[in-house]
């Protein structure tokens, strides 16, 4: 049986499963699969066999007039229905399965925004991109969208939910492999649709405690972002931007930067390099790699024109190495749109109409 | 009544073979585009339902705000300029094109009733401030759903205003070829066809009214 | 069918090319044929820029990280893409050319009902076309042809040319229809009953039921986005208590049926090609004629399945999940009465031939790919990946092209009088489907690696196939250019086809090649079937010419 | 009109007219004296909608000559009604049986559901209906009383 299995994931190029329910959809997967390929190759071999066996003698041949009996085209509509509804008997289920939590499931809040993942567990700690879960135990996760759609996919996990602005959709799943798994964003949601990529990171249960307990130390688990364990190697994949990417998640830089050109609390990343930028004071400075780096190490020493009240960056030195803060930079530079309107997007807003 | 092709040679296009196919196929053609006008409706008539439904109190309140006398005066306009307009018809089946202009201009004055009326209303909602999604900026009544009444108020109404428009034009086209005496028992297509859009228009208020100003 | 002739007399009055002359005579005209001739070159110039814009995607994404251009111009080559190849070839190619140039010759009559809409449609269809490919370009339209709201809706490019544009689009496939459905009504010979329409009619005949009845559901839906982006109306907008999901079911309430418009002709056509070339008539007429008004009709009922991860609620996908499986039956029923079509059939290997068996092909393992997806689990995983983008593509370029390119090969000595090489068709066709599964079978292994659609940068793993992929596509193009090539020189160095080069007993074949202006000079009367072959060449309409 | 498909003795006259609409009027006086009267939300709706529909196929089948028409004109009709009836149908049905939080905020799906105390704030409580007050009513026209 497992062997099977794992010849015919390969065969299908289908990615590891990690939860019961994403090998319970391969099986009904093969299973399509091969009553498809028998189907479909007996049909066009029946095809082929007439092609040969027909073959036009004279140009003006006459042919036999053939009509279908009743019973040809009930054996017509009764063979593939009863295989299509087959199909519908097992994955209907399957899918009614994923859509109803089971009673007990731990809690996660995902928030999609251009353009990252952002987890919070109750109670904290919150996280950017990367989202830690205990195998063997039932996730619910709650999601919401702060701009547009996007669309929470894990393929180990075969399993997709879109995140829609200002309401919740849920999914819930029981991840039993502990492994790192890429997380995509599957619904279009502009520039960076393709780098909004997030790892689920499946921990043994003990191991995830321990981490747990960790992290809700602190003064403020709310507020705080889960920091890797010790024991985890840095992830050195991807091309520098990626990797400044991650960094600058986990560092919390995107709680008061944003990458799509909204402004928030520190000034947005979005076409900042090589942008000639005002100060605080009159002065004028350009954002190379220099100002950026100095930027990250010593935050209050220049400070852009508008945020004086909003100081509030903490330095970096000491925090970050220079690897990093090099890592962060590409990523910055790689943040360019060639937006026509130079007016930056005001995402939804989510608050009633209070009608004044 | 029998064809008589002869008697109107000019009307019969070569691809037809007689009259009678024709106007059929003229009238086939009138009620499918009818069909298209009501699935064009039938996307905010789902909008309208879909928001009733989530928000029943909101769409409550809000209809309170509409002019119901008013409504319900147009109602009683459009129902009866559909009589004048079926009259119409019968009168250009029996080549009567006096009473036919006649009709029809009674017919277009209730078409400019209707508009007049429509824009003191429109009047109304734009003086307090009652206006669709983000330019709602009326201070006697807020919450959910409320804003969301007014745009499809809106767009309902204007829609339906916009084909009554067209429907007038339509009919002070065909009231001024009944004024040259153009229509008989052997030809009254046109009168039939922009009746029939005339009468679509009507149905549509049909459901308009009590949606929008009474539930 | 006795109606005299084609080398009669009363035929040698001029063709419908030659008739009048001047670039005015065409613009003005009013003939179905030179209208469905004004369609062909009208939408190959659309398919070709559709065409233009796939290849640079597929350059694109050549390589996991930017190869030859930048994220917005990527999202704008998909979205002009889309919205090109929907909007200016699918959904009017197989209408406007074949359905506009045959259905009054295979009914038996002069004209379509409504010559001057008809002309009205061409003229909709350029304006149409011109608005939204300008709006497109001008203000790089980036949200895809789905125009997904509240994408669309918050988007700082420009987004409301494009709705307009494919609003008049649709208003020119809703006049298209029209005019089908009353002309197959009102406008049939003497003789031909509806059990004896030729089965490309019936076909058509559906297909225009769901143009007339889902189409103004897009054009409302499409200008319900407008009003909300120019004057933030709400209707969508989240913010203001909208829901996004009523825009996907509006949407798909057309576009879903909208693919039955696209696929529909296409079976419509391969069921004549099939007939002709197998010299048989069709087995299960009935079953044949009576699945395309079951595709129309069920086709209405299944939109859901697009929307089984949006938040949809778990009852309604499965409604709209079991629905779906019908219409994947009638499909499977129109495949099974093609096949034992050629059952002691007399089969004639021609280029028409090979592309139906190659539609045969591509449209099985499509449709059992569509039917795998509305299982409504396994959607989960593919949804919005490049499984569904491979799927699509199956049915719309693997199905729909092919029977177009089948359609084309068949009719051209009936449009144009002239044969083109059969040598090269036959060579041709061999690289459009190899290119073609090489395209897209890569993409379907990439949708179950988990490859999301419209993805501008990708994981390395990812790489290969779609190397593989972009290479197939190349050859595809290569193909279309071959076809493009052969046909246009046919033009001007073909030999004369005949009347009917192919023996066929379709009541289209009756007419000169290229037909006369006048379709008939008398109203035909039909008292046979089309596609009867049992009785000998002693039937056959002789053509001495 | 020609015999086509108008059968003889088919055709209304204008006495006939005038009953249809007579009929109509009374209907919409129906339709107003309802909404005068306090019935319940459901009643109230049901009868509006009955109430339309019953006008709507007096026009149809008199005014719009569907009762002398043969064939396809009548099929049209129902044809695109049970569209529009499948498009809010299917519709209403997927946001009638959805996960609660699904729908729009502060919509009736989201009233009866206790929501998660420790859910990260999405948006403040939702505000009350706040209905005009008096001074706001002096429109010429149609305030329910």
């Amino acid at each position: 049986m497992n062997q099977l299995n794992e010849f015919f994931r390969q065969l299908l190029f289908l990615p590891t499963q990690a939860s019961q329910w994403s090998r319970e959809l391969d099986y009904l997967h093969y299973f399509v699969f091969v009553t498809a390929m028998l189907g479909a190759w007996t049909t066009l071999a029946t095809a082929t066999v007439f092609v040969f066996r027909y073959r036009r003698k004279t140009a003006e041949q006459s042919t036999p007039i053939v009509d279908p009996k009743p019973i040809h085209e009930v054996v017509f509509i009764g063979l593939p229905l009863v295989l299509f509804l087959a199909y519908f008997a097992v994955g209907y289920p399957q899918y009614v399965r994923l859509q109803t939590p089971p009673k007990g499931a731990m809690d996660v809040y995902v928030q999609g925004k251009k353009w990252m993942w952002k987890f919070a567990f109750p109670g904290g700690p919150n996280s950017t991109d990367v989202l830690r879960v205990p195998a063997g135990r039932p996730v619910r996760l709650l999601l919401t969208s702060r701009d547009v759609i996007h669309s929470f996919y894990v393929p180990a996990l075969r399993m997709k939910q879109d995140a829609l602005p200002g309401r919740y959709t849920q999914i819930w799943f029981n991840a039993d492999r502990p492994g790192r798994y890429p997380i995509f964003c599957a619904e279009y949601c502009g520039l960076g649709h393709s780098s909004m990529l997030g790892e689920l990171v499946v921990m043994p249960a003990e191991e995830w405690d321990v981490w747990m307990e960790q992290q809700r130390r602190g003064s403020q688990p709310l507020a705080q972002d889960g920091q890797p364990t010790a024991a985890e190697e840095p992830d050195l994949r991807g091309s520098l931007v990626d990797q400044g990417r991650r960094i600058a998640a986990v560092q919390g830089c995107f709680k008061c930067h944003t990458v799509d050109g909204t402004q928030h609390i520190g000034p947005t990343w979005l076409d900042l390099s090589g942008r000639t930028v005002k100060l605080e004071g009159g002065k004028t400075v350009v954002a190379d790699e220099a100002y950026l780096t100095r930027s990250m190490m010593e935050p209050n020493a220049e400070i852009v024109a508008g945020y004086k009240d909003k100081a509030v960056m903490p330095t970096y030195q000491g925090k970050l190495s220079a690897p990093d803060a090099a890592a962060i930079t590409e990523f910055i530079k790689s943040l360019r749109t060639d937006a026509p309107t130079a007016e930056p997007q005001k995402g939804p807003i989510y608050v009633p109409v209070t009608g004044k | 009544m029998h064809t008589d092709a002869a008697a109107a040679p000019s009307r019969l296009a070569h691809h037809f073979p007689d009259m009678k196919t024709q106007e059929h196929a003229a009238r086939m053609g009138m009620w499918l585009f009818l069909s298209t006008e009501i699935l064009l409706f039938a996307v905010l008539f789902t909008a309208y339902a879909l928001y009733r439904f989530l928000f029943p109190v909101g769409f409550e309140e809000a209809s309170r705000l509409a002019h119901v006398a008013m409504g319900a005066t147009n109602t009683v306009v459009l129902i009866t300029s559909s009589l004048t307009v079926a009259l119409a018809i019968h009168y250009a089946r029996l080549g009567e094109n006096r009473k036919v202009v006649g009709l029809l201009a009674v017919t277009i004055l209730f078409g400019v009733t209707f508009m007049v009326l429509k824009g003191v209303e429109y009047h109304h909602h734009w003086v307090d401030g009652q206006l669709p999604g983000r330019m709602y900026h009326f201070a006697g009544l807020s919450g959910p759903g409320v804003s969301m009444y007014f745009a499809l108020y809106f767009l309902m109404t204007g829609l339906h205003g916009l084909h009554v428009l067209i429907g007038m034009g339509l009919l002070s086209w065909v009231a001024f070829r009944a004024m040259r005496g153009e229509f008989g028992p052997n030809y009254s297509t046109p009168v039939e066809l922009s009746g029939l859009y005339w009468h679509l228009i009507d149905l549509i208020w049909i459901f308009l009214f009590p949606l929008l100003y009474l539930l | 069918m006795s109606p005299s002739p084609a080398s009669s007399p009363a035929y040698n009055t001029p063709n419908y090319l030659n008739a009048e002359k001047g670039v005015r005579s065409w613009l003005t005209t009013l003939d179905h044929k030179r209208i469905g001739v004004m369609y062909l070159a009208l939408t190959l110039f659309g398919f070709f820029l559709g065409g233009v814009f796939a290849l640079l995607i597929r350059i694109e994404l050549l390589t996991p990280g930017p190869t030859v251009m930048d994220a917005m111009t990527y999202n704008r080559m998909f979205t002009l893409h889309g919205v090109i190849m929907i909007f200016l070839f699918m959904i009017p190619a197989i209408p406007g050319i074949f359905g506009n140039f045959f259905i009054p010759l295979m009914i038996g009559a002069q004209d379509v009902a409504f010559p001057r809409i008809n002309l009205l449609s061409v003229y909709l269809y350029l304006l149409g076309a011109a608005i939204a490919v300008w709006g497109m370009i001008q203000g790089g339209t980036d949200t895809g042809w789905t125009f997904y709201t509240p994408y669309s809706t918050t988007t700082v490019t420009t987004v409301a040319p494009v709705l307009l544009g494919a609003f008049i689009l649709g208003m020119g496939s809703i006049v298209t229809g029209l005019n089908f459905i009353v002309t197959v009504h009102t406008m049939r010979a003497p003789g031909v009953t509806w059990m004896r329409l030729p089965l490309f009619v019936w076909a058509m005949y559906a297909t225009s039921v769901i143009q007339v009845l889902a189409t103004p559901v897009l054009g409302m839906t499409l200008l319900l986005v407008a009003f909300e982006k120019v004057f933030g109306f709400g209707i969508f907008d989240p913010a203001r208590g909208g829901d996004p999901i009523l825009f996907q079911h509006l949407f798909w309430f057309y576009s879903h049926p909208a693919v039955y418009i696209m696929i529909l002709p296409a079976m419509g056509v391969v069921s004549e090609v099939v007939q002709s070339a197998a010299r048989k008539n069709m087995f299960g007429y009935k079953a044949v004629a009576f699945s395309s008004l079951g595709i129309a009709f069920v086709g209405f009922f299944v939109w859901g399945h697009h929307l089984f991860t949006s938040g949809q609620s778990t009852f309604a996908s499965g409604v709209f999940g079991v629905l779906s499986m019908f219409v994947g039956l009638f499909t499977a029923i129109k495949v099974f009465n093609w096949t034992a079509t050629l059952y002691q059939g007399a089969i004639q290997v021609s280029a028409p031939f090979v592309y139906f068996m190659g539609f045969l092909y591509f449209l099985i393992f499509g449709g059992l790919t569509g039917i795998a997806l509305s299982t409504v689990s396994l959607d989960v995983h593919w949804q919005d990946t490049y499984f569904v983008v491979a799927h699509f593509h199956f049915i719309m370029v693997g199905g729909t092209i092919m029977a177009f390119l089948a359609g084309l090969h068949y009719w051209w000595p009936k449009m144009f009088g002239k044969m083109y090489s059969e040598r090269w068709a036959l060579a041709a066709s061999v690289l459009v489907m190899v290119g073609f599964n090489a395209t897209f079978i890569p993409q379907f292994l990439l949708g179950n690696m988990g490859m999301p659609r419209r993805y501008y940068s990708y994981p390395e793993q990812f790489q290969a196939l779609n190397v593989a992929s972009t290479a197939g596509a190349s050859l595809l193009g290569f193909g279309f250019f071959l076809i493009l090539f052969y046909l246009v020189a046919s033009l001007a160095k073909g030999r004369a086809s005949g009347p009917n080069p192919w023996f066929s007993r379709g009541y289209e074949w009756n007419t000169p090649s290229p037909p006369n202006l006048l379709n008939f000079p008398e109203t035909p009367v039909i008292d046979r079937g089309p596609h009867e072959y049992q009785d000998g060449p002693a039937a056959e309409v002789k053509h001495a010419h | 009109m020609t015999a086509a498909t108008h059968s003889e003795g088919k055709h209304l006259g204008p006495a006939q007219y005038v009953m249809v609409w007579a009929a109509l009027m009374v209907l919409t006086g129906v339709t107003l004296a309802v909404w005068k009267m306090e019935f319940s939300y459901a009643a109230r709706v049901g009868i509006a909608l009955g109430v339309a529909l019953v006008k709507s196929a007096l026009v149809a089948i008199f005014f719009m000559h569907l009762w002398e028409e043969r064939g396809v004109a009548r099929l049209v009709l129902v044809v695109s009604g049970l569209m529009v009836t499948l498009l809010i149908g299917f519709t209403l049905l997927d946001n009638a049986t959805r996960f609660p939080y699904a729908n729009p905020p502060y919509s009736e799906s989201w009233k009866d559901e206790p929501w998660q105390k420790d859910a990260p704030p999405m948006q403040a409580e939702p505000p009350p209906i706040r209905t005009a007050p008096k001074s706001q009513a002096e429109h010429p026209a149609g305030h329910k009383p």
